[in-house]
């Protein structure tokens, strides 16, 4: 009886294989493939924060503002226009004869329908806090409405980016949000309309035809899958073997050796993200600790190779940064002090503050091991013993809350916001309301925040030099370098790499 | 040729007729000499912790020591490879093959470790619920089943996650894990052996319950814990390399076989050596201890005979 | 055809780390059809594996090294493997073995197993007509309810039908000798009466010749009208079975003649005391819960029903009963091994279980039957007898070995075996190592299970005399439990007769034996087949 | 019974664990957010009660059958569960299926020639299946068969030829053990008692291993296969997740970085019951084969 089940159960097997051998889609059925490492399991961005959210929503979504590419500006998109009218207060014009996936207009109620729905979606947390700036939003006219602020926002565009519109009445009404109207299906205007969706598994689009011409411009291919693969080999192994045109996030060794392949290309071009130490400078961990005295935290700053590592790990246009954002933001301000790589400078820094045996340091890191461990290993030589812990985010974001680290190794990507507000907002917050900020100097916090309270585009760079300089000075972090974006594609496609390093993967053409 | 007839000598020679009338370790002994599976396990693991133990101390290259203008050197015998690093560099410019020799020790003291941890926890449940049974053997049972049908790797994952990872709490974590196998042997020997008549006359000689499980039953389950303890080790040093597959192991920059092969990874198709040394290494390591407790496990299985 | 079988100077060697090591040589033996031979020798005299070497069964180590079998002019050593097993294994030689419980496939019905054992020699027959033939195998062997039984599977039968049905198995195929190894040893005895019976009626009746192995002569006698006997692997003695009775020709024939006519003889010197009630069990029930089954519910199994007796001081008392009446289940309860549900067990006046571990050990000590598992293998021979020692905690480390020597040479062992192991030891050595350790506390009472059932009868012999001078020496109490009425009969003085766990009779030995009142201890004895010794006394 | 306990046990320490270890509240709120966010999040969910509160209020809209909502797919998660249970059944079945192919012949093999050459090399085979990683087997059977020589599909889990790569990796992990198994049991099976009787009755070869030892020797590996299959359900975390195949053991790795307690709950759960079920059938299948144990 069970051998008569086995060999049915393999006819069976082989059958099926027979009939369903895989299609590979190419240029010659107008279908890109590409790759993410990350699952997609929603469609509406709102609902998720992560980069490949909003890759994807800024396929089939579009928003009031949009980064501009070449400039890293933000630029009207489905505003046609916009003017400030004080402080707090935004007039927005829209563009008109711009169409949802399914063929309706929009006009300015969708605009207000959508703000309304972020502000007053209260089940939702997350939410809100994508427009906790926004006191109220009124309808002007058909196609402009107006925003009042709570108070000054200097990041405003950004959100205003970062908020996709959604059609009137689809997100159900007030007192009874659907959360989950948008999940799995999407109306949007974006350049792209949903196909279908398998969560976790692939997206699959194919371009709207009645796009309007905004900045993002026309796509050229026709039918995009975005697939979920989490294993980096398997990726290549599928670029190799011709199942996807596409992917990213992928580190320079990879990357070069891949390119040796003819039909592979690959682009290490730049990228908002830096990499940084935090050093909990203000003793949260416990009193005592030699990296409360800001010799040892100059000390850490001249100990690492960041040039070395820049160039040898990373590769690219990555190269060292010296202040606590990345230096093609607005605001970051450069000529802050620069510590230079002198290992001899930072033993006697060390032996100064009394410690001419180094000390033993506990440091957290999540993404980049390579790096992490160079980083070891330099501390190593002017005698800093480091025990790295690394781990995933969410423990080091546990053992943070519970002011258990005393030192991380962390990156900030910024996902294609061009504005030091974007990481300062985040790292330098009162410490009562987030717990990245382990200077313990208020004046830091009173500066890098403040920055954001006004729209006033001198006062804000004003704020952020002070700020910059001081961090610096104190050594608050240990600011590492800037990184690169490392994308493999096929041949048959050309892709520009943007100056942010976010992809921008609508505008993909056929060679 | 020199080492057999060495140990031929350990052993005295013993006439023919008199193979009945050696002492139960003798009779290890020559059976241990004769199995060929055996022999060349134990050469095997003893050659590789002699090259984890003494091998560093022949390398002037520290196995962190990094060098970053020489990262991702080829092995010697691949072209662009150089003497200085025999075995290549990993990423970060360190000496691979100081990396995987003190790998060893790092993989081995994980085995041991977590399979220690593991022995101690089954051996213990076992004897109790083998020798007490009734509702004692029941509610260990519970717990087996509870630990069989819970998903290992994902607890595994679950506790290094909760505690943070360290070489001990992996070794904990893991041997935690590894529990199973201890308890179903030692509870169904201790089972057989409590009801042989040198129990019941050591019951009836006065012998506490103690010194019935120490004296009476732990001699006679030491040999099956023995074998399962080498394939444990086994076992544990792969439960290692999966956790650090999946970023929960052991921490970077200490060079466990488990931890390079997962940072060789992505640099499989074109360093490949990078995962395939020490995947080599992690093979004749789990090989060897595999042939090793197979062999004492025919040798020390009373009912095979002498060949 | 003359001859049917004859096998020449056969030859069987062991294969060791240092070459061959012969066990069976010069073994010779002709078959006439139709005849009976049975073969005699204790255990490891080779006996069976000569028998294994016609059938090539023998164990994977084990080989024929030389000699030849000859069946009908055709040499069966030479014979290609298919060949052999397809003209002769169950067609011409068939085999039937000691272990009835475990020598039928638990997982198949007997219908099927008879029946796949007929079409393994006969090739396309119909279901119908093969299932036709197990059946009338089945009535053959004289089982009753023959349709359930083929449905049954082996675990459902009991040991004495399990027997038969392998004799059915042996048989279907009707071939022209049956090689019988051991067939009633593990059966009760009333059972292996009748089984002795079957066989001899179905050899009439198929016609075939018999060779019948066992180390009871008294069985053989039974069965054989020729009988070999074997010693360390040679044949010392045959010839027709009346003669060898009579007058054996060789001592070793005539030792394992004396042993039996000593015990059929029984003891006249039974040692007594005064009748003071050293032990006295009262209305003890034991029951034990049989594990569980998946799709059954829990059963409970009555070991022992309301037993009770009474024991006298340096009496010796017999507690006799077949397999699973509860006999064993009585000795471990007085004890202390196992707890009564009920009744009250008083030694000395005193309740058994107010005893403490230490005081009970100084006056109950156990024997057990099996020599193999009586000894802890990890412990030398040395460590084990002192041991009672070691736990009373009372003596210094000298006085422990003097005792343990002492010992050993009251045991009649050599003071060097002080250090060895007990796999070093024969099963007659270990039995007295037992004894050893029993009496180094000097207990008040013995409990001896079975202490001879597991040894060849000239060991068994040595060891009733060993007991007999102890319990004359140091005049200990002494209870012994057994299924053999002869060797209750050499030791004890009042006998109980148990079933079911009931005691069915009780009395005085000489009483019980000679003048049975229930009808099972009458059966029990007419199944025991006895050599009497003849006339002339060859003892003295 | 037994199972409710056990199960009811795993998810009760899967549930402490969890909570332990990962602040739901801050994994609900997302890794960007603020300390006030975090707390209005625990507030809004709950999370500031006690755990033991939390678990009872859990297990009673479970047996409601309300399996609660994922925080991190945001989804019931029961709709979660049927969308990814068919590709691990698929390729746990294919994987047992592949074990059984692999290791029974082998086992066989072994046990009808034991110390020779074939026996050693089946160990040989055995052990290194069982020393090799399942990672690194994953990754260069996709060097091997999809690209070096594109015969199967890299990644994903359209159709049933997607499966067969990672069922091959999956079920090589257990061919060890049940091949040895199969090889131990077949050998003490051959030095049964009722095997001698069959021989003596005529039956050799082949016949005798089918017709008599077969059935008896698959006992144990019936049980050990039902262990084996119940493992894969839970298990296939690093083969699912080297062939993108989106099953549950991907959703219980992602689940469990992402502290999504409803989700790693009831994958637990249902791990720890689909285990014991498939123990309970082994029982059943045993008992079919042995009738001893009825």
């Amino acid at each position: 009886m069970n051998k008569t089940a086995i060999s049915l159960l393999s006819l069976i097997s082989i059958f099926f294989s027979i009939i369903c051998s895989s299609l590979f889609a190419d240029k010659s059925d107008d279908t890109l493939v590409i790759a993410f490492k990350r699952e997609i399991t929603n469609l509406d961005y709102h609902y998720g924060t992560k980069t490949e959210y909003l890759i994807l929503a800024d396929m089939i979504d579009d928003s009031l503002f949009y980064v501009e590419n070449d400039n890293l500006s933000y630029v009207p998109s489905l505003a046609s226009d916009y003017k400030v009218v004080n402080d707090v207060t935004l007039d927005v014009n829209l563009k008109k004869g711009v169409k949802f996936h399914d063929g309706a207009e929009m006009t300015a109620d969708d605009v207000v329908y959508t703000y309304n729905f972020i502000i007053k979606n209260d089940k939702n947390r997350r939410h809100t806090k994508l427009a906790s700036w926004l006191k109220n939003i009124e309808k002007t006219g058909p196609y402009s409405v107006r925003f009042n602020l709570k108070e000054p926002y200097a990041n405003l565009y950004n959100d205003l980016y970062r908020i996709k519109i959604r059609k009137n009445g689809i997100m159900g009404t007030e007192g009874n949000w659907d959360d989950n109207a948008q999940a799995n299906s999407l109306i949007g205007v974006g350049p792209y309309k949903v196909v279908s969706f398998d969560p976790g598994v692939e997206v699959v689009l194919e371009r709207n035809e009645e796009y309007f011409d905004g900045p993002k411009g026309k796509p050229a291919i026709k039918n995009m899958i975005v697939r979920s693969i989490p294993d980096m080999g398997t990726q290549q192994a599928e670029l190799m073997s011709g199942g996807i045109h596409w992917m990213y996030n992928v580190k320079k060794d990879v990357g070069e050796s891949m390119a040796k392949n003819d039909r592979i290309n690959y682009q290490l071009g730049p990228s908002l993200r830096i990499g940084f130490l935090v050093l909990d400078a203000a003793g949260f961990t416990g009193d005592g600790h030699p990296i409360t005295d800001v010799r040892v935290r100059r000390a850490l700053n001249h100990a690492i190779n960041r040039e070395s590592i820049a160039k040898n790990l990373i590769g690219g246009p990555a190269n060292v940064v010296h202040t606590a954002c990345n230096p093609v933001v607005f605001g970051c301000f450069q000529d802050v002090t620069k510590y230079e790589y002198n290992p001899e400078k930072a033993i006697a820094l060390l032996t100064e503050a009394g410690y001419p045996s180094g000390f033993e340091l506990e440091l957290w890191s999540y993404r980049d091991k390579e790096a992490a461990q160079a980083i070891v290993s330099d501390l190593g030589k002017v005698g800093i013993k480091v025990n790295l812990k690394h781990g995933k985010l969410a423990g080091l974001n546990k053992a943070r809350k519970e002011r258990k680290i005393r030192a991380y190794f962390g990156t900030w990507g910024s996902s294609a916001s061009p504005d030091t507000a974007t990481i300062s907002n985040i790292h330098w917050r009162d410490p009562s309301k987030g717990d990245r900020n382990l200077s313990g100097d208020p004046k830091v916090n009173e500066l890098m925040i403040g920055a954001e309270r006004t729209l006033n585009i001198d006062e804000r760079k004003k704020l952020y030099a002070e700020g910059l300089k001081l961090i610096a000075d104190q050594a608050y972090w240990v600011p590492l370098w800037s990184y690169s974006e490392g994308v493999l594609s096929s041949q048959d496609i050309v892709f520009n790499q943007d100056a942010d390093g976010y992809p921008r993967v609508w505008g993909i053409s056929w060679r | 040729m020199i080492l057999k007839t060495f140990i031929k000598r350990l052993v005295p020679r013993v006439l023919e007729d008199d193979i009945s009338l050696l002492s139960p370790k003798t009779v290890v002994l020559r059976k241990a000499i004769s199995h060929s599976g055996f022999k060349f396990g134990l050469l095997l693991f003893i050659s590789i912790i002699l090259l984890g133990i003494l091998g560093p101390f022949f390398l002037d290259i520290s196995p962190y020591q990094q060098d970053l203008d020489k990262r991702l050197l080829p092995p010697v015998w691949i072209e662009g490879g150089s003497w200085d690093h025999l075995l290549g560099t990993d990423g970060n410019g360190r000496d691979y093959l100081s990396r995987i020799l003190s790998g060893t020790r790092i993989s081995l003291t994980i085995g041991i470790g977590a399979a220690l941890v593991g022995m101690v926890i089954g051996v213990t449940l076992g004897v109790i619920a083998g020798y007490f049974g009734g509702w004692i053997d029941q509610f260990v049972n519970y717990i087996l089943t509870c630990q069989l049908a819970l998903p290992g790797l994902l607890l595994a994952m679950t506790l290094v996650f909760l505690i943070g990872p360290s070489i001990p709490v992996v070794i904990i974590v893991i041997g935690c894990l590894h529990w199973t196998l201890f308890l179903v042997v030692t509870r169904s020997v201790t089972k057989r052996i409590a009801k042989l008549d040198f129990v019941s006359a050591s019951n009836a000689i006065g012998a506490t319950k103690l010194q019935i499980i120490i004296q009476d039953i732990l001699p006679g389950i030491i040999n099956q814990i023995i074998v399962i303890f080498t394939l444990e080790v086994g076992v544990a040093i792969l439960a290692e390399a999966s956790l650090s597959f999946l970023g929960v192991g052991i921490q970077p920059p200490t060079p466990s076989w488990g931890l390079l092969i997962a940072e060789g990874k992505e640099a499989i198709f074109f360093q490949p050596w990078l995962i395939v040394l020490p995947g080599i290494a992690l093979f004749l390591l789990v090989v060897s201890i595999n042939m090793l407790g197979d062999g004492l496990r025919d040798i020390m299985d009373p009912k095979s005979k002498l060949e | 055809m003359s001859y049917s079988l004859i096998i020449n100077n056969l030859e069987i060697s062991v294969k060791s780390l240092i070459g061959y090591k012969k066990i069976v040589s010069d073994f010779n033996l002709t078959l006439h059809p139709g005849r009976k031979l049975g073969i005699v020798g204790e255990s490891g005299s080779g006996k069976t594996l000569s028998m294994l070497a016609l059938n090539r069964l023998l164990p994977s180590q084990i080989e024929v090294t030389g000699g030849s079998i000859f069946f009908n002019n055709k040499n069966l050593n030479n014979m290609e493997k298919k060949e052999f097993y397809r003209e002769f294994s169950g067609k011409k030689i068939s085999m039937i073995f000691q272990e009835p419980m475990t020598a039928l496939n638990p997982v198949y019905t007997i219908g099927k197993q008879l029946r796949q054992a007929f079409l393994i020699h006969n090739k396309g027959i119909s279901k119908k007509l093969s299932e036709e033939r197990a059946r009338s195998m089945l009535d053959a062997v004289k089982l009753n309810r023959i349709e359930e039984r083929m449905r049954q599977y082996p675990h459902q039968l009991s040991g004495g039908q399990r027997q038969r049905v392998l004799i059915a198995l042996a048989l279907i195929n009707e071939p022209e000798i049956l090689i019988a190894d051991e067939p009633t040893t593990a059966l009760d005895v009333t059972v292996q009466k009748e089984i002795l019976e079957l066989i001899n009626e179905l050899c009439l009746n198929f016609k075939m010749s018999l060779i019948f192995i066992s180390h009871d002569l008294g069985v053989i006698s039974k069965v054989s009208d020729e009988i070999i006997v074997m010693k360390d692997g040679k044949i010392i003695e045959e010839g027709l079975t009346k003669k060898i009775l009579k007058s054996p020709k060789k001592d070793y024939t005539l030792g394992l003649l004396k042993c039996l006519w000593k015990l059929e003889k029984g003891n006249p010197s039974l040692y007594t005391d005064k009748e003071v009630p050293f032990i006295e069990v009262k209305n003890i029930n034991k029951e034990y819960q049989l594990p569980n089954r998946l799709f059954s519910k829990r059963k409970k199994l009555s070991a022992v029903e309301d037993v009770s007796f009474s024991v006298f001081k340096g009496e010796s008392v017999a507690i006799v009963g077949e397999s699973g009446s509860g006999k064993t289940t009585i000795a471990k309860i007085i004890n202390g091994l196992e707890y009564p549900d009920s009744g009250e067990i008083l030694i000395n006046n005193c309740p058994i279980n107010k005893i403490d571990l230490f005081e009970r050990a100084r006056l109950i000590q156990p024997i057990f039957q099996d020599p193999y598992s009586t000894l802890n293998p990890n412990h030398t021979i040395g460590y084990v007898i002192s041991r009672p020692l070691i736990i009373q905690k009372r003596f210094s480390s000298k006085e422990i070995y003097h005792n343990a020597i002492k010992m050993l040479k009251l045991v009649e062992l050599p003071a060097t075996f002080f250090y060895r192991f007990p796999n070093q030891l024969s099963g007659g050595q270990r039995q007295r190592v037992s004894i050893a350790r029993a009496l180094i506390l000097e207990p008040q009472l013995l409990i001896c299970d079975e202490p001879t059932s597991a040894l060849d009868v000239t060991i068994q012999d040595q060891i009733l005399d060993l007991l007999e001078n102890l319990k004359k020496k140091l005049s200990i109490t002494i209870i012994i439990i057994s299924h053999d009425i002869s060797v209750v009969k050499y030791l004890s003085k009042r006998i109980l007769v148990i079933k079911d766990g009931k005691i069915v009779e009780s009395g005085f030995t000489k009483e019980v034996l000679e003048n049975p009142q229930s009808s099972y201890t009458k059966e029990l004895l007419s199944s025991v087949f006895r050599i009497f010794p003849p006339k002339r006394n060859f003892i003295n | 019974m037994v199972v409710i306990a056990v199960a009811l046990t795993l998810s009760f320490i899967t549930f402490f664990l969890l909570n332990v270890a990962i602040d739901p509240a801050q994994a609900v709120a997302g890794e960007e957010a603020e300390a006030l966010e975090i707390e209005q999040v625990r507030q809004q969910y709950g999370f500031d009660r006690p755990i033991l509160i939390r678990y009872f209020e859990w297990f009673k809209a479970v047996l409601t059958g309300d399996l609660g909502i994922s925080y991190y797919w945001n989804k019931p998660v029961g709709s979660l569960l049927l969308e990814r249970a068919p590709e691990t059944i698929t390729l746990a079945l294919m994987s047992v299926m592949v074990t059984i192919f692999i290791a029974i012949p082998l086992g066989i093999c072994a046990a009808i020639n034991p110390n020779s050459v074939i026996d050693r090399m089946c160990l040989g085979v055995a052990v290194s299946f069982q020393a090799i990683p399942n990672f690194w087997l994953g990754l260069v059977m996709i060097i091997i068969f999809s690209v070096t020589f594109p015969i199967f599909p890299v990644s994903g889990d359209k159709t049933y030829f997607h499966f067969i790569l990672p069922s091959i990796v999956l079920g090589a992990s257990s061919v060890p053990p049940v091949m040895r198994l199969m090889r131990t049991g077949l050998l003490d099976v051959m030095e049964a008692d009722y095997i001698r009787t069959a021989r003596s009755n005529g039956f050799f070869g082949w016949k005798l291993i089918l017709n008599h030892a077969m059935r008896n020797a698959l006992l144990p590996v019936v049980s050990v296969l039902a262990v084996q299959l119940g493992h894969k359900f839970g298990g296939s975390v690093i083969t699912e997740s080297v062939f993108s195949i989106n099953g549950l053991g991907r959703l219980a790795l992602e689940s469990i970085l992402g502290a999504d307690i409803p989700t790693v709950q009831i994958l637990v759960f249902v791990f720890a019951f689909t285990f014991l079920i498939l123990n309970l059938l082994a029982d059943i299948l045993n008992a079919y084969l042995d009738p001893r144990l009825r």
